[in-house]
């Protein structure tokens, strides 16, 4: 039993902090987000050459045989900065469907572009009708010789306007709902009939509508096996869980420091507010929060490598139910407990509660994975 | 005891609903409906329209140019106003200015200003809030000091709703240093467009306009705009305080809200189902009915005690901590109905700068930057914290 | 619109109240449900002599044609003092089934003698694996010539121990779930084949298990229509969720007073322990949880009539929604505020604790009824 | 990171789960399972038994006399004899006084006490609390004036559990009225057999004997069995509550708990169909499961912590919040479980005083009882309250 990073995890750790520390000030942040592109080119070189991009990747592949625990390193690091670029749509999502799914020549094709910087994936999983159901797919691929033609609408796929690939589900067989008959497809944003309509997320993120109007890709574009997409995407996104169950365990720290720091300062009826017995236990029930989502979001990280895929799925489930319970609370009473300043676009802190808020809504949101769990158990 | 209205007060209702379907601008309409920032333009063309009925200062006594209506009319008409789907108005004029006239006016401020406020002709708002002083009025900095037959005013006020659609401003100064800090405040109305006040936008988290900050430099105030004496402006204050908080009127804003999220469960889909019939949903939106229907409840309590003349007291206290709950958790589920798409923020679209199509169902698309402005109904206008403060003060004897 | 009782119904309240203060301090009523039997024949008989015992029922049948506004008013201050006799069991469940479903025949011999204290009666409806689902009944009802033999076991019977009639629900057709082919029966308690074994509960009331064993009763002894028991039973337990709500709202008033008292006078840290601001918002949202208790009973009193049935089971949904909520949180908020005192038994806190949470456990929990308000709405 | 345990440990905790199985009596299992109270011969019979294997004082080093247990170990340990049906054990001697003799007894006490309390052939008890003291130890009045050679002590205690169970009282008293009061506290061993000792019962809301009250009239105690010099009885207090305070062993017990819940709610049926499977109740204990799990894996990060040696601090109330939230959310639902046979109330049977059958499916007539008891654990040993004024002051530097 041992909580303890490694040096090398401790290394990283740093690194990712001093990165955030000079480059996300709230001031930096604004004007990143603030642009048309949402991200800046310098930061995805620079991940690319300290070995974040390849990092999550096996070494046979191109990568640097990192485990979820690098990324829960990363990723809680990135939270506490907000950090913009994407990484998560790249890196977590589609990375990791080309680990859980893609062949070696499709790894090794691929994995190395992503290390370096130079390629751009989405994972575009949701449609419009599919809410969370990773198995609700109604985007179809028909088969036309060695080819497949694909046609359908994907919804709110994250990192959409700067991916130059993306990794689509959809529907070779069965019915609309069926787990089996979902399969995966590479397909360039360039093609033909692949449509991008991007837009900000609320939280400054950037995503896009993806639509696919009769988009011919080849036989050796199925990542998977054919019909056999939905377990790659199933534990593709509890990988995701665990990444940003960091990413929102980082957000919760800086935004309980900045709360805590804020309460300490302002006064109000002549004594600092945080003299208020009220607003100090509200603090501390915020700290408590803090601590039980970082539980969870380190448990994930050593669970959701489990080769029993239940287990897996009950790691990620518990985590995300926690952490969308703990970054609730966290983010509504930071907000109350800074008043008007906190509600206003000029100020970090509602701007920590916007991520925490949209971490909740990808994914699955906590009744949809207390409602999984509960199957499972 | 009996819950319902006379058939003479839904007969009333019912006049009011029939006037806002026939008089409600189909562009107003379109915009609250869509939760589309509305313009200053929009705010008074739709109160003047309620002014040719007399309903803009719907809770003004007929002595004083008002409708003179019962508080169950009053109730009833705000609400037949907000299901017709109006929007809500910049009453700062009816509500504050008003009544603080009738109490504490000269008769000129009284003819200057009483009309034009019934009129809808002239629109307030209210400056009380300071960067250090928020619900701590005492630490009010804003000066004002007298030269000649003119105050000459300097300090920033913030939080101000909506001044970037009125044309004055009821606001609290500090004319003298006392001891006792709220000794020094008095009450001055501020023309916005008198020299020297400049008027910043704040944008809130939900993309909006909403909030102002002023910084009025050397603004020359004529004297004869004081209400009241010098240091009256703490009394005058309190006055306002005592006076009816019609958090009823978040009744029916609830009511309203309510409709439109059982409409968003009824469309939203999960695996074919309505998002409606879902178990974990349906509990939590049943759960808000409930909580309505029990704050609806005790806001009739309260009616009937106002008309029965017995003191209300400090009920107002708890009806606003509820209703405000209410409308934080209504718009929270709106949001998580919309799953990803309360994702996408379509900043232009919600400012009425663009007439691009929404993104996903476009009953969504302004659900989560309401979800976020909602936040401010626990903290604006003394938060939760504040009057369960006051409330184990006055109520509990703590 | 007028939230106001009449003058004859505050003469009622303050006659009731008169009672509760002189016979049930905490003392007393240890006295009372210590004793065998769980309640006062004095008491009973002051009941009957204040009219209590019939003012619910319609004049015709021999009872004072009160409104569920008179009963709601009797049991928010037997709530107040906990009052122990079993007038729920008589008046509120039995004579509801009467009221809803007895012929004029079977209302003109009973009420009065209801009203003038010489019955008690008892409603047997639940089972063992019914929960709330008042259409779950396996007891069974066998024509037999003109008559019916009823066998089968009904479970936690308010009331029964001192029961002389019960009325006893049992199928004469269809499913084991099927609402239709529910039958009300009254059954005597002395009638052989009756076996009562009788206990306190853990709000020191009493109950029973009823078992029937071949128990022959005679084709008058239906109540309400055979087959047709069901609807009967659904508004008389409608009608006693109402009653109970007001009870519990009289039970938190006291409970809310006594818990207030004791943090202005216990001192801790050298000071009353209401000073200390969580404590007093603590209070106060438990004084608000009873305002809101307190509004959805007197709506219910003003709704539990309604000839639309569906208004009618909304409104008593909404309310035990509500009860459930304020009672379960005032009941536990008191006793954390009492610290160790409100744990013991020698204190009254727990005892309005205890009757509190039975009530929540009673006629169908707070889940129940919000599924059940949820499926009406 | 690693949340596994070593092959080893695993081994070390089948070992102890083999010995309960082997060793705890049958009688004592069925009461631990169903619930009903142990008598004082129950209690000393099992700490006698596990103290042959050297678990009664299973946090003892091996110098002192202890089994010399890793960190992992004593949780190992204890988690195998909750989860093997073992009752808590009354461990004031062994985690208390044990740990206070060491630090500040002399010789002589050691001698005397120590081997009888690693053998369990002396059960201790603890004597904090007075009726006008709760949580605030400064205000003791309970009073010990020295006479010859023995304190004469004269006041009352409260709210301590299972002396009528213990031989001795590990005793705070106030041996002088400093200005600054607790500097006038002192710590002496008393002889619950002493002329002057009685000892009268608490009946708690689960119709339970735990606590009790005592009076102490001219009690005679030895200066022999003053632990620590006149005034150091706060010194001790506090090192006690920087002892290690095993909340850990919290999680255990809710793990047994949460196995009786899923136990319930597989065997009781809602129209047919089991209660797990009930959305609401499944939810609910989703939920609990999940808290469960995230209270388990603050505890396993202290016990590693721990185990290198690192300052646990804090982290140890916000565990001691969220164990005992669990475990009483554990209790409420077993409670709900039951419907209508949540209400029979066999106090005979609770008490072991009766042979009846059980009213209703026997698994679930003490729940309502044990619910009762349960909301004890956020008011005893600090209440959640005062544990996060700690965490204010502490954590946060509020």
């Amino acid at each position: 039993m041992n909580f303890e990073l490694s040096e090398d995890q401790v290394m990283l750790q740093e690194s990712v902090n001093r990165f955030v520390q000079n480059n996300y000030s709230f001031e930096q942040r604004r004007k990143i987000v603030g642009a048309d592109q949402g991200y800046s080119d310098a930061h995805w070189a620079q991940f690319a050459e300290l070995g974040w991009l390849g990092m999550a990747f096996p070494e046979a592949a191109g990568g640097y045989g990192g485990t979820p625990v690098e990324t829960m390193i990363v990723m809680e690091e990135f939270g506490k900065g907000l950090v913009a670029e994407p990484f998560v749509s790249t890196v977590v999502l589609a990375g990791g469907a080309l680990v859980h799914g893609g062949s070696d020549a499709q790894q090794q094709a691929l994995v190395p572009q992503i290390a370096e910087g130079k390629l751009k994936m989405a994972l575009a999983f949701a449609e419009r009708q599919s809410r969370y159901n990773l198995a609700d797919v109604a985007t179809t691929a028909k088969k036309s010789g060695g080819d497949y033609v694909l046609s359908g609408a994907k919804s709110v796929v994250f990192g959409a306007p700067s991916a130059d690939t993306f990794i689509v589900s959809a529907r070779t067989a069965g019915g609309q709902r069926d787990t089996a008959g979902v399969t995966l497809f590479l397909v360039d944003a360039n093609a033909p009939g692949v449509a991008v309509r991007g837009y900000p997320t609320v939280d400054g993120m950037r995503a896009g509508e993806v639509t696919l109007t009769d988009v011919k890709v080849a036989g050796d574009a199925v990542v998977g096996a054919v019909d056999g997409g939905f377990d790659v995407l199933d534990a593709t996104i509890d990988g995701a869980i665990a990444a940003t169950a960091a990413e929102a365990v980082g957000a919760m720290s800086t935004l309980n420091d900045m709360t805590l720091e804020y309460i300490k300062t302002r006064e109000q009826f002549g004594q600092p507010i945080g003299k208020f017995q009220v607003l100090q236990h509200r603090m501390v029930d915020m700290f408590i929060a803090h601590e039980e989502a970082k539980s969870m979001a380190m448990m994930a990280a050593m669970r959701i490598d489990d080769a029993d895929a239940s287990e897996r799925r009950k790691a990620a489930s518990a985590t995300k139910v926690q952490i969308a319970k703990s970054a609730r609370f966290v983010g509504q009473q930071a907000i109350q407990l800074h008043g008007g300043i906190g509600m206003t676009d000029e100020y970090a802190a509602g701007h920590y509660f916007k991520r925490l808020t949209m971490i909740d809504r990808s994914f699955g949101d906590g009744d949809f994975h207390l409602a999984r769990f509960g199957a499972l158990s | 005891m009996d819950m319902n209205f006379t058939a003479d007060e839904l007969a009333f209702q019912k006049k009011v609903a029939d006037f806002v379907e026939a008089n409600l601008p189909p562009d107003i309409r379109t915009k609250v409906d869509r939760g589309i920032e509305l313009t200053r333009d929009d705010f008074a063309r739709w109160m003047r329209i309620l002014s040719t009925q007399n309903l803009a200062a719907v809770n003004w006594d007929k002595k004083d140019g008002g409708p003179g209506l019962s508080i169950a009319q009053k109730f009833l008409a705000e609400e037949a106003i907000f299901l017709g789907g109006a929007p809500r108005m910049v009453h700062f004029g009816t509500r504050m200015v008003g009544p603080v006239l009738l109490a504490f006016g000269t008769p000129e401020q009284k003819a200057r200003y009483l009309p034009k406020i019934i009129a809808s002709e002239e629109i307030w708002c209210q400056g009380y809030s300071e960067p250090q002083a928020g619900s701590d009025l005492a630490q009010l900095q804003c000066s004002a000091k007298l030269d000649g037959d003119h105050y000459v005013v300097n300090g920033v006020k913030i939080w101000t709703s909506y001044a970037h659609c009125a044309d004055r401003m009821f606001t609290l100064v500090r004319t003298s240093k006392e001891p006792k800090k709220q000794d020094g405040i008095t009450c001055l109305l501020i023309d916005l467009k008198a020299p020297g006040v400049e008027i910043r936008p704040i944008i809130t988290l939900d993309g909006k306009h909403h909030f102002n900050q002023e910084f009025l430099t050397d603004v020359r105030v004529p004297v004869a705009d004081r209400v009241g004496e010098e240091g009256e402006g703490w009394k005058i204050a309190k006055f306002l305080l005592g006076h009816e908080r019609s958090n009823a009127s978040y009744v029916s804003i609830n009511k309203r809200n309510l409709k439109k999220l059982k409409d968003i469960a009824a469309d939203q889909r999960v695996d074919g189902a309505r998002l409606a019939d879902e178990p974990a949903f349906r509990a939590k939106l049943s759960e808000l009915e409930i909580d309505l229907q029990a704050a609806a409840t005790m806001a009739m309590r309260q009616l009937a005690s106002a008309a029965a003349d017995k003191p209300v007291g400090q009920e107002a206290s708890i009806l606003k901590i509820r209703v405000m709950d209410a409308l934080k958790r209504g718009h929270e589920l709106m949001m998580e109905a919309g799953a990803y798409y309360a994702q996408p923020f379509e900043q232009a679209q919600i400012r009425g700068e663009s007439n691009a199509s929404q993104i996903g169902p476009d009953y969504l698309y302004r659900m989560t930057p309401d979800y976020f402005e909602s936040r401010a109904m626990s903290i604006a206008g003394g938060s939760h914290e504040i009057q369960k403060d006051i409330l184990a003060k006055r109520a509990l004897g703590l």
